[in-house]
């Protein structure tokens, strides 16, 4: 069964969704098992995987058991999996992500959806589906199906929210399919020149057909670049973001703050690498007087400054992390763009530690506001005191954020400066470290709130809206809340001093790519 | 904004533009894409290798099987995910503006009812037709399945969803809508519990009574038919929703 | 040289570490905690002192808890001599210290006791992580663990006053440390590829130009603002907001001496003196030590609050040390080495008077102590006895280190900052003596009366004896901390 | 006038999904009725299948259906099967999955913007915003 599993990654939560539609509906009980179950055959599936690659190295695997044709690579003429260390590390990720907010959800989603319960298990899981299908695929439009399935779903789970929710859903659907759009463009216009469809297919007709200075595959670089920002809300396509994740259920936000942008980042990094390839990357020019990646590089330099600034001037919570994502979507993308090892493998190694970092910060708000009824910073006043082992797990991920030892921030930031100071780009060097800095300051001043008891002078606002039903406060964390935070905070700590192994598995995968050094 | 809209539609008009410039002459035999290996492989050999003569529908369900599988999956997310926006489970309707609430009259009318008592089971046979003769001529799943999916909602315009609803009741419709999947992707896991690769149907052979070429057209049948039954549950269910604002009641 | 691999410096290290479950855990009896405390301690000096012999012989102890933390780097013990001399300090303070905060948070009945010893045994994992760290990145990452162990030691009291002062410190610490030691050490690592052992000639020795140089060495000395280096230093007077304990263990031996200390290992085993010489570049560090040492100096004289008058001193005294690592010679690393000592033991002494004097009669003020030497006559003559070793006085041991740190300026022919040095110490006896002359020869104001001797609680009192009699039996019997010292000089410098 | 003939009109069909897709994005982002968003989504998306369809054309080419082509009677499976006589059946397939994507996404874009006139009375932008705007939260 070994061989198979990759399949079973993807459908083990499809099948768990269908499972829900056949019993969950009437027997309302059973959707969070079987939400638990299909994801840990699914986890179980991705740790098959992994071991796989990291015995046998990359492999394909073969849907519709159509082979390749021809001489060689040949072409594909159906649909592949393709699985490396990186998408293996990915999809684990999104595996144990998905499973440890499925056990956070338990109380969340009765207490705050409590009639829709099963619609909201199977968006969930297709929406796990969806991103685990995108990061294993190696079909160019396969993947534009399967990101419109993670963005239907995500679009619904957003939706479900408050009042606001629906609102900033339908921002998202409209830049989401905007996105989604380009992407299919872009496809589309690599297809009319290339003739086929399958990532290492096109890349190799590019190489052989000479078809680097075409307009065409310039253009359609462009698109997917443009789509692929869209949907991880690189700055300045951020704009969707923040109110999506912070109206959204506490576990909607949960899984997608982690996920859905960090599949995003994914997704940029294998086309850039697997579709167009590295030299065509950073050297194209698209007739302009400068290089893609100082372009891209000094892009991700103001997102990351910005997203720190936005950041530091919001008082609710929950927006306060979205901002830290839109700068930590800056650290990513100019990671990969710093044209050399070590600042790709800081962009991936990153990916995996923002994963974690945002689920344990997310989880651990989505614990306070259970616990106090208020979503505002100043709302954790004497928190400290109140729940010493939830403010614990928070700090873990606060300090991780900012980027200090032991944790796996420092060592994401370690590869990104270090890759930074090697391409020469001071400037993202500076950003990475005023963006620590101002989280620093961020976290430092919520520690204080919750550290330095103090008589409130405003109470928490009254709930004005009529839909949101008054979800009861908790009176004691229940242990499917504060597990899944402890197992994150652990992680991040875990991460941090595995770096090393880590790294090593991304650079199995990268070893083959030549870097180059950007040029001018 | 909207100045900032203008500048951003051109430029992205003007640089889609810019491509075209590069692309192969219109209607080229012999452009990338046209006279590449893969479209020639699919139309030389889609007869010996699915005995499929409707080409689309054999790249469709069997060598891009994987994608329509998910396609499906996209309708079914979107029927499910617009049930849990806009069903009203019993709460009443809160929140509506009072314009909005529901004066229909009270008995249909009765050349409407007729004529759609004439039409649908017409209607109906044909959905089934172009869903089996999917692989000889237009058609498929999705095509019978929206006319399956339409002939209910013509019920329901002629004669209020609840009506309707008496033929598909909510809970008919959640597992039709995940029946079509599970035949589609249980046809693939077949093939997985056979020993081979998903939804590799040459193998399906080996319970089918025919040989592995013939499996693959039998199998095309059997997951168009899978599309068919979500698709029609799905778009009456997302009509039923739509129209009446969550309520399944009424109706336009 | 001669390396033995054994993990004894990781089980120094941890043994305060492990020293936080049985505190927490006994939380509830104030008797058992306590005794927990000492016992780690105890072990703690135990086995530092177990190492000192082997060191003395001119052997490196090294251990390797995790063989790459990230590419070509581990995660490294080794000690030698001034990772011994360091480590020896803090642990022997360690068990003083303890023995006083026992007397000073009982009798200043405060609240979360559990909390200080947990994060104090924390904060001396991180100390001795530090002294014995092997590489540039064992160093920043235990760094770091002490900036923020010591936080919640810093704000105790949880209050306004706390609050402000807490932000301070984090500030500085954090500010410095990611804003310029990160950017420096990862510069070092492109520099070297990969390679950041400390190593007798600096691993960075031939591979950057002076300009480069002295700007990586800058963003160093910065950016280790626990040594209190000017214009980085206001958090360390506003870190008195702490209980007094910690004042006296952290912020006159352990956190600021971790920072002087990777000052000293930057300039000697990431740069390696004679490199530095080559660069010409380390006066630039001198003349910023010795404008500290002199401003601070100068600041002590205004200050009444007494911590924060001790505060600025240390300062100054901070930068003594890097003064004299930053001579480049021999006997100007002999000095700092013996300062980092000489200076820890005297000031701890002050710190703890300071708070004998705070627990016993509530003053915090210079100029409210008047006669207060005859009410608390041991308490006013260690404190004498510490002034004097501050001022570098003989018999008291203060006056060693201070003679070889002018024997280094003398060496390297830098007049003008030895001639800093003496006026600095003109300016100590202005700011600690009349301190004295006012404890013992002015009448005490008429409601300060009281009979009789009454001494802080004799928890209190012994352990400021002790580091009083420290100072004089340094002086007597200093040859084994000048062969320590000797020792790092030899390895650090040529002849 | 050569620019016409030459850029132009060769090409026209590009040309008119480019302006197709243009007026379905300026309306998408600058329209301030969400319902007239929508309507632009669906301009943007059709525009996008054109664009597939006009890849698969082939001159002279009939519709990839072999018996259709071939009489019954005349078809063996030893024949073999020119590609040029059928157009390219890739971009079909393929618009046929966007296609079915663009419906789910019309269809739940719908079903979000009704759940906003429940909410907030209105479809119009700028009056969603003013009555976020009185709302003291955030």
């Amino acid at each position: 069964m070994g061989e198979q599993a990759p399949i079973a990654i993807v459908l083990a939560p499809l099948f768990g969704a269908l499972l829900i539609a056949f019993v969950g509906i009437r027997f309302k009980a059973l959707c969070l098992p079987v939400t638990l179950g299909a994801l840990t055959v699914s986890l179980a599936a991705t740790i098959e995987t992994f071991r796989t690659v990291l015995s046998e190295g990359e492999f394909i695997y073969l849907i519709s058991g159509w082979e390749r044709l021809g001489e060689g690579k040949g072409i594909s003429i159906g649909i592949e999996y393709r699985v490396d260390a990186i998408s293996a590390l990915v999809l684990l990720v999104i595996a144990a992500v998905s499973l440890l907010v499925a056990v956070y959800s338990r109380t969340r989603v009765v207490a705050e959806t409590p009639d829709r319960i099963p619609y909201y298990y199977m968006l969930y899981l297709l929406l796990v589906a969806g991103l685990a299908g995108m990061t294993i695929t190696n079909d160019a439009f396969n993947l534009f199906v399967l990101l419109e399935i993670s963005s239907l779903t995500s679009y619904a789970l957003i939706a479900v929210g408050s009042r606001r929710a629906v609102l900033s859903a339908f921002n998202y659907v409209i830049m989401g399919t905007i996105g989604a759009s380009f992407y299919l463009l872009g496809v589309g216009y690599l297809y009319i020149k290339t003739g086929v469809l399958n990532m290492e297919d096109i890349h190799a007709v590019i190489v052989a057909n000479d078809l680097a200075e075409s307009p065409s595959i310039q253009v359609a670089f462009v698109l997917i670049l443009m789509a692929v920002w869209i949907k991880m809300a690189f700055f300045p396509l951020h704009a969707w973001l923040p109110n999506a994740y912070s109206y959204s259920p506490t576990t909607t936000g949960a899984l997608m703050a982690p996920l859905v942008t960090k599949v995003m980042i994914y997704i940029m990094i294998r086309m850039m690498v697997t579709v167009f390839g590295l030299d065509y990357a950073f050297r194209a020019t698209l007739g302009m007087p400068f290089n893609w990646s100082n372009l891209v590089v000094s892009l991700s330099s103001i997102a990351i400054v910005a997203g720190s600034v936005m950041a530091l001037s919001r008082r609710d919570l929950k927006k306060m992390l979205s901002y830290i994502i839109i700068a930590e979507v800056g650290y990513m993308v100019g990671g990969a763009w710093l044209a050399n090892e070590r600042g790709m493998t800081g962009a991936v190694y990153h990916i995996v530690n923002d994963a974690f970092m945002t689920l344990c910060l997310f989880l651990a708000v989505g614990v306070f506001i259970a616990r106090t009824g208020d979503p505002r910073i100043a709302g954790m006043n004497g928190l400290f005191k109140k729940m010493p082992i939830t403010m614990a797990a928070f700090t873990i991920g606060a300090l991780s954020m900012i980027g200090l030892p032991p944790t796996c921030g420092f060592f994401s930031k370690w590869y990104l400066v270090g890759g930074g100071i090697e391409a020469g780009q001071w400037h993202f060097v500076g950003a990475l470290l005023f963006s620590s800095l101002v989280n620093a300051v961020i976290f430092f001043r919520i520690f204080e709130i919750a550290y330095f008891p103090k008589e409130l002078s405003d109470p928490a606002p009254e709930c004005t809206d009529p839909d949101a039903a008054p979800v009861a406060t908790l009176q004691r964390t229940p242990l499917s809340m504060s597990l899944p935070l402890w197992i994150s905070a652990i992680a991040l700590i875990g991460l941090g001093i595995f770096n090393h192994t880590i790294t090593q598995w991304i650079g199995s995968a990268l070893g083959s790519l030549k870097f180059f050094p950007p040029a001018g | 904004m909207k100045g900032l809209a203008l500048f951003a539609v051109v430029l992205t008009g003007a640089l889609l533009l810019y491509a075209t410039g590069d692309f192969p002459a219109w209607g080229s035999v012999h452009s990338p894409a046209n006279g590449g290996e893969l479209s020639s492989h699919y139309i030389e050999n889609v007869r010996t290798e699915t005995k499929v003569p409707n080409i689309v529908t054999a790249v469709l369900a069997d060598y891009r099987s994987y994608d329509t599988m998910f396609e499906t999956v996209v309708v079914f997310v979107a029927g499910i995910a617009i049930i849990a926006l806009l069903r009203d489970f019993g709460n009443g309707s809160r929140g509506y503006p009072p314009a909005l609430a529901n004066n229909l009259p009270e008995e249909p009318d009765l050349i409407i009812t007729q004529t759609c008592n004439l039409v649908i089971p017409v209607l109906q046979i044909f959905a089934l037709y172009v869903l089996a003769h999917g692989h000889y001529s237009p058609g498929g799943g999705f095509q019978g399945g929206v006319m399956l999916g339409a002939s209910y909602i013509l019920i329901a315009l002629a004669n209020g969803v609840e009506v309707a609803m008496k033929a598909m009741s909510e809970r008919k419709i959640m597992l039709l809508a995940a029946t079509g999947i599970l035949i589609y992707s249980g046809t693939g896991l077949i093939c997985l519990l056979l020993g081979e690769n998903f939804l590799d149907y040459h193998v399906l052979s080996r319970i089918l009574p025919t040989d592995p070429i013939m499996a693959r057209s039998h199998a095309i049948l059997i997951v168009e038919t899978g599309v068919a039954v979500t698709v029609a549950a799905i778009m009456f269910s997302i009509y039923a929703n739509l129209a009446t604002r969550g309520t399944l009641k009424g109706g336009l | 040289m001669e390396i033995i691999v054994s993990p004894v410096p990781f089980y120094a290290c941890l043994a305060s570490l492990l020293a936080v479950i049985p505190i927490v855990a006994f939380g509830r009896w104030p008797n058992i905690r306590e005794t927990c405390t000492f016992l780690a301690g105890a072990a703690k000096l135990a086995l530092v002192l177990a190492m000192v012999p082997v060191v003395l012989k001119g052997k490196l102890i090294e251990f390797t808890l995790v063989n790459e933390i990230v590419k070509g780097v581990p995660l490294q013990f080794r000690v030698d001599g001034l990772g011994i001399l360091f480590g020896l300090v803090a642990s022997s303070l360690w068990i003083l210290t303890t023995l006083y905060s026992t007397g000073y948070m009982r009798g200043a009945n405060e609240h979360s006791q559990t909390r200080f010893y947990a994060f104090f045994a924390v904060s001396l994992c991180a100390t001795l992580g530090v002294a014995f760290a092997a590489n540039l990145l064992t160093l920043y990452l235990f760094y770091e663990m002490l900036s923020l162990a010591t936080y919640p030691l810093v704000t105790h009291h949880q209050d306004k006053e706390a609050r402000s002062g807490g932000r301070t410190y984090l500030t500085y610490l954090l500010s410095t440390s990611i804003g310029f030691v990160l950017p420096a050490m990862l510069y070092c690592y492109s520099k070297t590829g990969g390679s950041m052992d400390f190593s007798t000639g600096g691993f960075l020795a031939g591979r950057v130009g002076p300009t480069e140089g002295l700007v990586v060495l800058l963003l160093f000395v910065f950016g280790f603002a626990k040594s209190g280096i000017m214009p980085f230093h206001s958090w360390l007077p506003n870190a008195m907001v702490a209980p007094t304990p910690v004042s006296a263990l952290l912020h006159a031996v352990a956190v600021v001496k971790v920072g002087v200390f990777c000052t000293i290992r930057v300039i000697t085993g990431v740069f390696g003196t004679d490199f530095l010489q080559t660069l010409d570049i380390a006066a630039v560090v001198s003349w910023i030590a010795g404008f500290t040492v002199l401003v601070s100096s100068l600041i002590a004289l205004t200050q009444d609050n007494l911590k924060r008058r001790l505060a600025f001193s240390t300062i100054g005294q901070l930068s003594y040390i890097i003064l004299g690592v930053s001579f480049l010679t021999a006997n100007g690393v002999i000095g700092s080495s013996m300062h980092i000592a000489m200076h820890a033991v005297g000031k701890i002494t002050l710190f703890f008077c300071a708070g004998a004097i705070y627990i016993a009669t509530g003053k915090k003020y210079v100029s409210q102590l008047s006669g207060i030497g005859r009410r608390m006559p041991f308490t006013m003559a260690a404190f004498t006895l510490g002034s004097l070793s501050i001022i570098g006085l003989p018999p008291l041991c203060g006056a060693w280190s201070k003679w070889f740190l002018f024997l280094g300026g003398m060496d390297a022919k830098q007049y003008v900052l030895v001639g800093i040095l003496i006026v600095s110490s003109l300016l100590n006896i202005a700011y600690l003596i009349p301190i004295v002359i006012k404890a013992f020869f002015e009448q005490p104001s008429e409601e300060d009366k009281v009979d009789g001797i009454a001494e802080a609680p004799l928890a209190c009192v012994i352990p400021l004896c002790c580091t009083a009699l420290g100072c004089v039996a340094l002086f007597a019997f200093p040859g084994f901390l000048h062969s320590l010292a000797r020792l790092i000089a030899t390895t650090t410098t040529t002849p | 006038m050569e620019f016409v003939e030459q850029f132009i009109v060769p090409k026209f069909n590009y040309w008119i999904y480019v302006v197709l897709m243009m007026i379905g994005m300026h309306a998408m982002i600058a329209k301030n009725n969400f319902f007239k968003k929508l309507i632009g989504m669906a301009i943007f998306q059709t525009a996008i299948i054109l664009f597939y369809v006009s890849i698969g054309v082939k001159e002279g080419a009939n519709i990839p259906i072999l018996d259709h082509h071939m009489m019954p009677g005349e078809v063996h499976a030893n024949d073999p099967v020119i590609a040029a006589k059928f157009t390219n059946p890739l971009p079909h397939v393929l618009m046929l999955t966007a296609i079915v994507v663009s419906v789910a996404t019309l269809g739940l874009a719908l079903a979000i913007s009704q759940k906003i006139y429940r909410e907030y009375g209105t479809l119009e932008e700028d009056d969603i915003l003013s009555q976020i705007k009185l709302e003291p939260n955030d």
